[in-house]
């Protein structure tokens, strides 16, 4: 393989890859990758939320529910973007997501149970995805890692909105309190899955770990991650007054952070490989609304056409 | 009066959040990415009218209710709001369509209520002029490309057309509460505003290469009395099921 | 124990109820009006068998709730039922696919529960297995006709089943309340019950000349823990909004 | 035309006309449009109530409801079974409903809006078709007149349960009272209309009746008909304690009738014609339901011809 001299030496100053600048294949086939599954993410997303947009309690949630899930909209675009700079298209992603050729975040496949879902959805797992975008923001590929910065910020605006949902629970009735501890229970550990499988100590070896913190793509092992998220999370748990499901879950004082107990990966690897609650309905969802807009899709293309063939005609006869 | 007033307002409102409550049904459900973010942002919109318009109502009415009183609260023969905007989803076309006879409507009557007596009325309808501009842009757009796309879109933007007709004639029909209510400076007569939103509209069809369907056999009535179709009750129970499941909860 | 045995009943109950409640939604809507009268009358079997066990486990459970209670003042949550059973209408061979599985299920169980130690659960069940040998028996009549009927109602037929294998598991497992009471000789093992009945079901199979699908990638759980599908919460909204919006009314 | 000597003997004698029997046309197809007619109404009538099977506040109610609704599918079948006598079939005259060439009671094209209309359908809806059926019970068209035996002891039930919706609601809370005199306000003048437009007095010469009388179809005047019930409601409201929606019903001594106010008749066209709220939405659920189970009717025949034939074989190679 053909070396490349100045993708070296921007990754060696720490400094941004750009579209015009060469890169290696493997580079930008994993950029795409990731950045694909990031955007898939956030469009598949939309549905365990959006699903509660027409039943919210009150209209405040509602208007807030709504604008969520239109941000998340709003980030599938960006990131699509930033895919689009790596020569693929939109189009042809979205097919590969309908064909399942490429993948989405696993905790989509989790259902929203109850109203506090939405609550857990924004606390833990835009909580889990803030700790995973944050480094992202300094990525290596300029377009991706300025488009987390866009995410990133509104991310955070989410977390807090879940973390504020969740409050207000805990401080009604009893049967709120027990609406938002059932949704503690339920998405605690798929959330500390949502930062992968170990890749660090033994396991270092494993999965696209290494390649991608050497291009700068990735910054902290999984490990390093789901530790930080713990460590920050469980003082608000408290705070909230939630009690998070893991009786291993206690300070150390030694390590200077908080012990949890093992995950189930069995779990992680059923659901990714297609046996969670929600896989098919998600990808069937997407595809139904795909399909039936297909018709539309089609109609403002041929309606571009002509009237861009029509202006460009218009303008000739003028010249 | 100050019911008066109130009932007046809840008609407003109420067509505001339950037409917002269907395109809300949208929302990862359309065409294409920009428009789930569109129509979430008309959505998002038209609950904004939809909530300053019913604490003002329950403010003005003497029962002191909120806006979510009003919402999750009142059972179906409650609601004012026409039948245009409970029906269920349809195709995008009937949606453009349903946006395009809408948004026309209330372009007109937000325009005439920014000088409402009612100060708060007033307030909504300044702000409501431009959000409703681009609902009304957005539709007719829509209409243009349809219209003039593919045959099929030609085709389904023409039966959606059709199909929007049976709910027109009851946006523009003066009930005894909005009689009233322009008597009294608060309100306009609806039937002020059918010439100018539906040249809108015409303009559009035509401009579409569509053709403005004839006149329909049926003409949906009795929204502002609260007599609602079938939808309307599925409509409620969804919408305010996990309220109701626990009376006295804040949110 | 009381609190276990009612629960046993609630999940037996929740099984009834919630595909009666699916079953109503076909009256009015079958392909001709004997099979309107023949789902109606599935939906009233499960029904009546729903309340009598519902009305036993409020006694039993010590909170005293009615069957009403039960029905429409629990939360989602708190239903024990099957996936199966709540997922929304597909076309009649779904409808048929559904309820020779489940009447199938149901056969075998009702059998083994005439000997069960609660004594209103054989009640139930003496009268339910023949109600149920009707149920299976109209299904089984009909996927005969649709296996061996047209090529479209063959393909569609065959396509139902594989839509339906992804539910059929949860039906069969050992959960902890099923292996208690089957310890306390009130229940049966579901386990147990699977052989017979999908020896049914695939005779039935065979004989509409459709071949048995493979196993499905995806098998519904949780049910009996309450965690259900995004259909149920809808299920449920439509269900008990009337209830819940008329607390301590009687109808 | 030719006489129908034994068709007019029958007639005079009040004895009932058998399928076997000779008859005018104009006869056999009176009675085939309006068994039609009212076997339509029932299969229609199935819509407004379906619709709240799904949404029935107790359990005792949802399976009242179904077994209801269920009852009128079987009126339903009997009907089109006695029109059957008389050599039409019933995919035919289905197809006819569906496309608007007969017609069905004008009464279910209004909504059912509250759980309220269930009794306030089975009170007075129910009671003004018993008072239209009753007579039919001694119909001269002896297939019809059994069927309406049949279809008459199951509508009092019917009438009965409505009652007892309304009975108990109007004990209830004053939001269920309030539900109850709402339904009536809404179903009282549309069950008058039920009826028919005047047919005595002045208007004796308009319409079917005098014709439909002498054939011994028909027995009542629409006017007389639309008395009895007034006179038989008008009690049965007082003891419910709800208001009949009519400044101008009172009690009068001479008569010894309850006197009643104008009715809407401009209102009765119109829905007649199709401008009711519900025309279009009974149609198109019809055929919705039809259409969608074209392909289950179809296998259904596909396979009875099949085994049939192999049953002929099977019988011939034993013989």
């Amino acid at each position: 393989q053909a070396g490349h001299p100045s993708f070296d030496a921007l990754i060696a100053a720490d400094l941004r890859v750009e579209p015009r600048d060469d890169m290696p294949e493997e580079y930008r086939s994993t950029l795409i990758r990731q950045i694909a599954q990031h955007a898939h993410s956030e469009i598949i997303g939309m549905q365990p939320e959006g699903n509660w947009i027409t039943r919210a309690p009150s209209l405040r949630r509602k208007a807030i529910l709504i604008a969520k899930v239109q941000d998340e909209a709003g980030h599938g675009l960006y990131l699509y973007s930033a895919a689009e700079t790596l020569g693929v298209d939109r189009a042809e992603l979205l097919d590969k997501l309908h064909e399942g050729k490429q993948k989405y975040s696993s905790i989509f496949n989790y259902p929203t149970l109850t109203w506090a879902d939405n609550g857990a959805i924004g606390w833990l797992v835009d909580g889990a995805a803030i700790m995973n975008q944050v480094p992202l923001c300094r990525c290596s590929y300029g377009p991706y890692s300025r488009a987390m910065i866009r995410v990133c910020k509104e991310e955070s605006f989410h977390q807090r909105q879940g973390f504020e949902i969740l409050w207000t629970l805990m401080r009604g009735t009893p049967e709120q309190q027990a609406m938002a501890q059932d949704a503690a229970n339920r998405w605690w550990w798929p959330s500390l899955m949502m930062f992968g499988p170990p890749d660090s100590g033994q396991d270092a070896s494993k999965g696209h770990t290494a390649q991608s913190m050497a291009w700068g793509i990735k910054r902290f092992s999984n490990d390093d991650l789901r530790q930080k998220f713990v460590d920050m999370t469980v003082p608000q748990a408290q705070r909230l007054g939630l009690t998070l499901p893991d009786p291993d879950l206690k300070w150390n004082e030694e390590r200077g952070h908080w012990d949890f107990g093992p995950i189930d990966w069995d779990e992680f690897w059923r659901v990714l490989k297609g046996d969670g609650a929600c896989n098919a309905e998600r990808i069937a969802h997407r595809r139904r609304a795909h399909d039936e807009g297909a018709w539309v899709r089609e109609a403002a293309t041929a309606y571009a056409a002509k009237h861009d063939a029509s202006r460009a005609a218009a303008q000739e006869s003028a010249a | 009066g100050d019911a008066l007033t109130a009932r007046y307002l809840l008609q407003l409102a109420d067509d505001a959040l339950i037409y917002a409550q269907r395109l809300g049904e949208w929302v990862a459900n359309a065409p294409q990415i920009e428009e789930d973010m569109a129509l979430a942002n008309v959505s998002l919109d038209l609950l904004g009218q939809a909530r300053v318009l019913l604490t003002r109502a329950g403010e003005l009415d003497g029962t002191g209710r909120t806006e979510d009183d009003l919402a999750y609260f009142r059972d179906e023969r409650e609601f004012r709001n026409v039948h245009l905007v409970e029906q269920p989803l349809g195709d995008f076309a009937d949606e453009m369509a349903r946006m395009l006879v809408f948004a026309a409507y209330q372009a007109q009557l937000y325009a005439a209520l920014v000088d409402s007596a009612e100060p708060t009325l007033a307030g909504v309808a300044a702000k409501a002029v431009k959000e409703v501009d681009y609902h009304r842009d957005h539709a007719t757009q829509w209409v243009l490309r349809l219209g003039d796309g593919t045959s099929e879109s030609h085709e389904r933007m023409q039966a959606a057309l059709t199909r929007v007709m049976p709910y027109v004639a009851e946006l523009f029909a003066d009930d005894p509460v909005s009689v009233a209510a322009a008597d009294s400076g608060v309100g306009v007569l609806p039937s002020s505003l059918q010439e100018a939103a539906w040249r809108h509209v015409e303009a559009t069809v035509e401009g579409a290469t569509l053709t403005m369907p004839d006149e329909p056999r049926h003409r949906t009535r009795g929204g502002r009395d609260g007599i609602h179709s079938r939808p309307m009750g599925y409509l409620l129970a969804e919408m305010q099921h996990v309220a109701r499941s626990h009376p006295g909860a804040t949110w």
